[in-house]
């Protein structure tokens, strides 16, 4: 197979990466384009490390790391995700403003805070 | 055969590693940190724990150690490398981390932040900074320097009821995960090219004409890019300024001077170690980099009132002045500009951060009129961060500031004359803001509120404080040893 | 330490440790300014001290210490016939700044701190006069600027608030774009010549090790002069002048005017004429040609002014023209009157900022509108303040005539290398300048010393009381120096001309 | 053409097909689901690369847990399982122009850079679970331990960010200080 092969894929899968990264809104959405970065560059990886006959291995184990680096973030992202929708009722990035710079800075809880306070006393809390 | 291991050399990131763990336990076992007076220990701790960590790197100045090796008979190449480079850095990261602990005990009595956890995190992510310095191999560098930010992200979301605090994490973890990304696509390519993934073979590699060099230049440029974003390198910069005003002080701090000197530092080891021979690709691009960073970053500065997000657009600025020397990467002992810019800023700025931190505990809103006044009701605060803006701004008293753009004039002056001439225009703009708020200090003042100053905090002040002064009058003390580390 | 290193450290390092004391001084304020005055004296002491060390000429007069091995930086400092005349004008100057002080204190108060300040100006200035360092020169260029932002900012104007901060802010922009500029420059040169020691930069050049043609060498003497000409300040880039000068409080003004704008003046002698290559046809000639434009633009620019400050400020500018002129001949010459035009320049626009200042704070305005038949009422301080017009106009016999007759003179008589029908065009605009300027100055006394009575001073102003004792010992040595230089100009020519010799390297 | 090369190109049309899907569909979840069928394809093309180790590593951590816990995070912030009109954005265009920038200036890149290269997998050393083992404990020890640094960071940094909000939720809007004292009583 040629070498090309792959690595053409690669390119394909993280440009779409970049697609969705740019175009969706949702956080959870948006990190998915993300992985399909992460994939496009372990296919990479593992097709260099089988061209170069690598003894150390390095692309296959690069791989293999780069797996576990995008776990833990995802379970980080799970918990900031959960934060920022208990705090704001939704995980939409481009609503995301109470820190954009022609706000009024001193109103911690303007604006947002709202959704905030109903989102914190609505049906998500069992207690 | 198992790699052998040199465990002096790992003792200081180890030491980092044991003491988060030793924090974590602690505070699980001992109950709720706020139960007890003051919940100091886990800031203890953390500080003993730097401080345990500074031995083994003042043992090993000016020696060379390499361990973690692969080559025949646990030879070169290494994964592990302790030079005078990594310890400068390792000195970096132990004062800023140490700085930052003590800051952070502000931000717990307010009441809002998690102690052992929060130390623990700091902890985690100053380990791979420490890491990072050391690591001679992408993989190492790639796995460290996520070790920095994922703990970062944690840290900027972890006030209690701030929904800002949560949107600063998420903006944070977006465009940092999305630059790693990035960036892991530049170093396929890298690998690809080169067959490896240690830094100095491929170097040598890419001197003996390893090719397709397209594909080279193209991982060059995608390295570059994901990189820029950890430094925050304009265009790439846009989460600054939201994640600084949102994220706890203390973490705003953190970030502006530990999680970005590993991001230099990763430029630096890519660049400067790993690409050096294709410096002709990427010395004009860094050198674009470097003069929209600082000229963008000094003019939105221009704007601002509040000034936690007035410190981040300087802290954009003020990358884009360590950006500088890589213009210049060629020429030998450049990039030592940068690291020595790098030293100086580290407790500088982290000077001013710890004093917002205190004048934060009456003005949570941190507006620059909240400061009017502050050398005449606090004197000592006053001045240290007078102290620390005219050092910032890169004018005498503040002696050491003023060095720190000479030293990275000269790096570029020759080799990149007019990146040079548009830092002395933006060094003239910065000054704007400053004198701004260096103006609100030394104003008078109806009101005396009533500041607390935590003790961790006022020490905080203090270390900066005498660090800059003692600096400022010998300055050769810091710059010598610095600018030599990396030839 | 050897007595050299004892005299010249010392005179840098005197100012500083009162002025911290002066600082820290917090029982009175007046205790302040007496400790900040001694302070001066014991400046001007050791500043005469070192003025007699430099006759036996810079090599004899240098200390030389690493301070940060680094990069090549040291700490050198050195004293020769040209800066030993800066020096002790400076050090005068400073003391005279504090009698005046302990006659009017500013009415914001806290005039210990503006003590503590002045002196470290002060300090900062005599570091640069004596810095043979070119970093160091930076330096001590920066030491002066902070204390005088806050000089403007906190004791400035009190009648315009925003008025004064912008002019402050402006000042320490300009200043610190110029001074950085000026570094990129100074690295230039060090990257050509291998270090930052001028007096060896010089010698390079000499002896053609340093190619002054070089396109790096050229770049680096365009930055190093473009920095030094916001300082002085040279047309077009003096904007910063006028607002900085107008809006400062009396001994802020004379500082300024007499001490500040002479870094920008002695850093073209001393760090610029080495590294500046007189043959390449465009640069010398440009600084030149703005240098009379300076000349003529402030002489018109004065004709139009309404407040007396500002026009003081503005006759700076003409006469920095003529220093600037008078260096840009690169000839012995040149150098004597660019050095003796500044110290004459010193003296007579501090005495003119005083008087100005004394007639501000009796009236309550500059305004030249207002201010009528000052004769007629204050006969003594019309009397001083039309001598120092007359001195700052170039009147034969006073110390100002020589500075602008030797500068002159040096443009007619410039060195081969330059272009000589155009310094002799220069000339005799320089020429028209002076006459525009005793225009100016005789319309100024015409108006505001003699003039109508007017109206709108009241009948009140009839009690405003006229010199009094402690303002004759602030101006008396600067009065005495006038006509003592005016009428033996030799004192302070030979040892410049000595210097300036060994300077060119006896060429 | 050989097998391995027709299977590569089913799965590699697999996966870029299937990724596009997970990139534009309206429906949450059905993205999540799309993005199942693109790791597990990318996991094939591994076994064909002779990367078993990590084909078995994509299916376990990424099948198995990355997309479990991204589907966790649509449905607990509650997202709707059926079409989202404005999952995506007016940028679609720009967006798209960018990715079409990147995909060409890549694929020019790379095709043109190893064109004629062939990937000859027959004597290639396999990354089965036992070699891949062995260098990773001989050759790479260190980036894994400071893995598992990273991987006690982001589990405690995940448990107390989810923690903040009992605590916070709680005690909302009482003054501090006698949340304090009740903890102390406690």
């Amino acid at each position: 197979m040629p070498l090309w092969w792959p690595l053409l894929l690669a390119s394909l899968l993280f440009a779409i990466g970049v697609y969705g990264v740019l175009v969706r809104r949702n956080a959870v959405l948006v990190l998915m384009g993300v992985e399909l970065m992460l994939n496009a560059v372990n296919i990479n990886l593992v097709a260099f490390d089988a061209h170069l006959r690598d003894v150390l291995h390095g692309g296959q184990t690069f791989a293999l790391f780069i797996i576990v680096i995008a776990a833990a973030e995802v379970g980080l992202a799970l918990a900031i995700v959960l934060l920022v929708f208990r705090s704001h009722g939704h995980i939409d990035v481009d609503r995301l403003r109470g820190l954009a710079d022609r706000d009024p800075p001193t109103e911690p809880s303007g604006g947002d805070g709202v959704t905030a306070h109903s989102a914190l006393t609505g049906p998500g809390r069992t207690r | 055969m198992p790699q052998s291991i040199d465990w002096l050399a790992v003792a200081g990131p180890l030491v980092l590693a044991l003491t988060a763990v030793l924090v974590l336990l602690l505070d699980a076992f001992l109950g709720s940190p706020h139960a007890r007076s003051g919940g100091h220990l886990p800031a203890m701790l953390t500080v003993l724990g730097v401080t345990g960590a500074a031995v083994p790197a003042a043992l090993l100045w000016g020696e060379r150690r390499a361990t973690f090796c692969v080559g025949p008979g646990g030879g070169e190449p290494c994964s592990f490398v302790v030079d005078d480079f990594t310890l400068v850095f390792w000195a970096v990261v132990i004062f800023g981390t140490g700085v930052v602990a003590l800051l952070g005990t502000a931000a717990v009595q307010e009441g809002r932040t998690p102690q052992g956890e929060w130390c623990f995190l700091l902890l985690s992510s100053a380990t791979g900074a420490m890491t990072i310095a050391a690591s001679r191999d992408l993989v190492t560098l790639v796995v460290a320097l996520e070790v920095v930010s994922l703990p970062a992200f944690a840290m900027a979301g972890l006030r209690r009821g701030d929904p800002r605090s949560a949107e600063a994490a998420v903006k944070f973890f977006l465009v940092s995960v999305i630059s790693t990304a990035v960036m892991l696509m530049g170093v396929s390519l890298v690998y690809g090219v080169t067959g490896t993934v240690f830094l100095e073979p491929m170097d040598r590699a890419l001197e003996a004409g390893a090719g397709p060099r397209n594909v080279a230049v193209a991982g060059t440029l995608l390295t570059i890019v994901g990189l820029a974003f950890k430094v925050a390198a304009v265009p790439f910069h846009m989460w600054i300024p939201d994640t600084y005003v949102g994220a706890p002080i203390a973490v705003a701090a953190y970030l502006s001077v530990v999680s970005k000197a590993a991001g230099f530092v990763g430029l630096i080891l890519v660049l400067g170690f790993g690409l050096r021979s294709f410096a002709s690709v990427w010395e004009p691009l860094v050198a674009v980099l470097a003069a929209l960073t600082m000229t963008v970053g000094n003019l939105l500065a221009l704007w601002q009132q509040q000034v936690v997000r007035l410190l981040a657009w300087s802290s954009v600025a003020q990358a884009g002045y360590i950006l500088v020397p890589f213009a210049a990467a060629s020429t030998s002992g450049a990039l030592a500009a940068s690291m020595g810019y790098l030293a100086i800023y580290a407790f500088v700025n982290l000077g001013a951060f710890a004093v917002a931190a205190v004048v934060g505990t009456a003005h949570p809103g941190q507006q620059m009129s909240d400061y009017r006044g502050l050398v005449r009701q606090r004197p000592a605060l006053g001045w240290a961060l007078g102290f620390a803006l005219v050092a910032l701004a890169g004018l005498p008293p503040g002696v050491i500031g003023l060095l720190a753009k000479v030293v990275v004039f000269n790096a570029a002056a020759g080799p990149a004359t007019w990146l040079a001439v548009v830092m002395a225009v933006n060094v003239a703009i910065g000054l704007v803001y400053y004198a701004r708020w260096l103006f609100e200090l030394f104003a008078a003042a109806e009101a005396r509120p009533a500041y607390r100053v935590p003790a961790g905090a006022g020490l905080a002040v203090a270390v900066t404080f005498l660090a800059g002064v003692v600096f400022s009058v010998f300055p050769g003390l810091l710059l010598d040893p610095v600018l030599a580390a990396l030839r | 330490m050897s007595t050299t290193a004892f005299a010249l450290n010392g005179l840098v390092a005197v100012p500083v440790a009162f002025a911290l004391l002066a600082a820290l001084l917090r029982r009175s304020e007046r205790a302040a300014v007496t400790v900040a005055f001694v302070g001066s004296l014991a400046a001007l002491g050791w500043s005469l001290w070192v003025a007699m060390l430099s006759r036996s000429g810079l090599e004899a007069n240098r200390v030389d210490q690493d301070w940060i091995a680094a990069i090549d930086v040291s700490w050198s400092l050195g004293v020769d016939g040209i800066s030993a005349p800066l020096l002790v004008m400076t050090a005068l100057i400073g003391a005279c700044c504090f009698v005046s002080l302990f006659r009017h204190a500013p009415a914001c108060g806290g005039q210990g701190n503006l003590a503590a300040l002045l002196l470290l100006i002060e300090a900062g200035c005599l570091g640069c006069f004596l810095a043979l360092d070119m970093v160091l020169f930076f330096v001590f260029f920066e030491v002066a600027l902070i204390p005088m932002w806050f000089v403007i900012n906190s004791w400035g104007d009190e009648h315009d608030e925003p008025g004064r901060r912008r002019a402050a802010t402006r000042f320490l922009v300009f200043t610190v774009l110029g001074s950085a500029l000026m570094l990129v420059g100074f690295m230039l040169v060090r990257s050509i010549a291998g270090t930052f020691d001028i007096t060896e930069v010089a010698r390079q050049a000499d002896g053609a090790a340093y190619d002054l043609g070089s396109p790096t060498a050229v770049l680096a003497s365009v930055l190093v002069g473009l920095g030094l000409a916001v300082k002085t300040p040279l047309w077009p880039l003096h904007i910063w002048l006028p607002d900085a000068h107008s809006k400062a409080p009396t001994v802020g003004s004379v500082l300024l005017a007499a001490v500040l704008l002479k870094l920008g003046a002695y850093g073209f002698v001393r760090f610029w004429l080495p590294v500046t290559d007189p043959t390449w046809e465009l640069l010398v000639p440009l600084v030149a040609a703005l240098a009379v434009v300076a000349i003529v633009y402030a002489a018109l620019a004065c004709l139009v002014q309404t407040d007396l400050k500002r026009l003081i400020a503005y006759s700076s500018v003409g006469h920095m023209g003529f220093v600037v002129l008078a260096v840009a001949t690169f000839t012995e010459a040149g150098v004597q009157a660019a050095v003796y035009a500044s110290v004459a320049h010193g003296v007579i626009t501090g005495l003119l900022f005083f008087l100005a200042g004394a007639i501000k704070d009796r009236h309550g305005t500059a305004d030249l509108d207002r201010l009528r038949v000052l004769y007629g009422k204050v006969p003594r301080l019309a009397g001083v303040f039309a001598f120092a017009a007359m001195a700052s106009m170039g009147l034969p016999g006073l110390a100002g005539f020589w500075g602008e007759m030797l500068a002159i003179r040096s443009a007619v008589d410039q060195s081969p290398a330059l272009p000589e029908s155009t310094f002799a065009v220069l000339a005799v605009l320089a020429a028209v300048g002076v006459i525009l300027t005793s225009a100016y100055f005789l319309v100024l006394l015409r108006a505001m010393a003699q003039g109508v009575p007017g109206d709108r001073l009241g009948a009140d102003a009839a009690d405003i009381a006229d010199v009094d004792a402690l303002e004759w010992l602030a101006w008396a040595p600067l009065l005495a120096l006038t006509v003592l230089l005016g009428v033996m100009p030799g004192l302070l020519l030979s040892p410049v001309a000595e210097a300036s010799r060994a300077f060119f390297g006896g060429a | 053409m050989s097998v391995v090369e027709v299977l590569f190109l089913l799965l590699g049309l697999a996966a870029l097909g299937s990724a596009l899907l997970v990139v534009s569909t309206k429906n949450m979840v059905h993205a999540a689901l799309w993005l199942v069928v693109t790791l597990a394809s990318i996991a094939g093309i591994y076994l064909l690369l002779a990367a078993e180790f990590v084909a078995w590593v994509q299916v376990l951590i990424y099948v198995g847990a990355v997309v479990v816990l991204l589907l966790f995070a649509l449905m607990l912030t509650r997202a709707p399982t059926g079409p989202q009109p404005d999952t995506t954005v007016a940028r679609v265009l720009p967006a798209a122009a960018v990715a079409v920038l990147v995909a060409a200036l890549l694929a020019t890149t790379v095709v043109a850079g190893f064109t004629g290269v062939r990937l000859d997998l027959d004597g290639a050393v396999v990354g089965s679970a036992a070699t891949t083992g062995e260098t990773i404990f001989e050759k790479w020890v260190l980036p894994f331990e400071v893995l598992s640094v990273l991987l006690l960071a982001a589990l405690v940094g995940a448990i107390v960010l989810s923690r903040l909000r009992t605590d916070d939720t709680e005690d909302r809007g009482r003054p501090r200080e006698q949340r304090d004292a009740q903890e102390v009583r406690r």
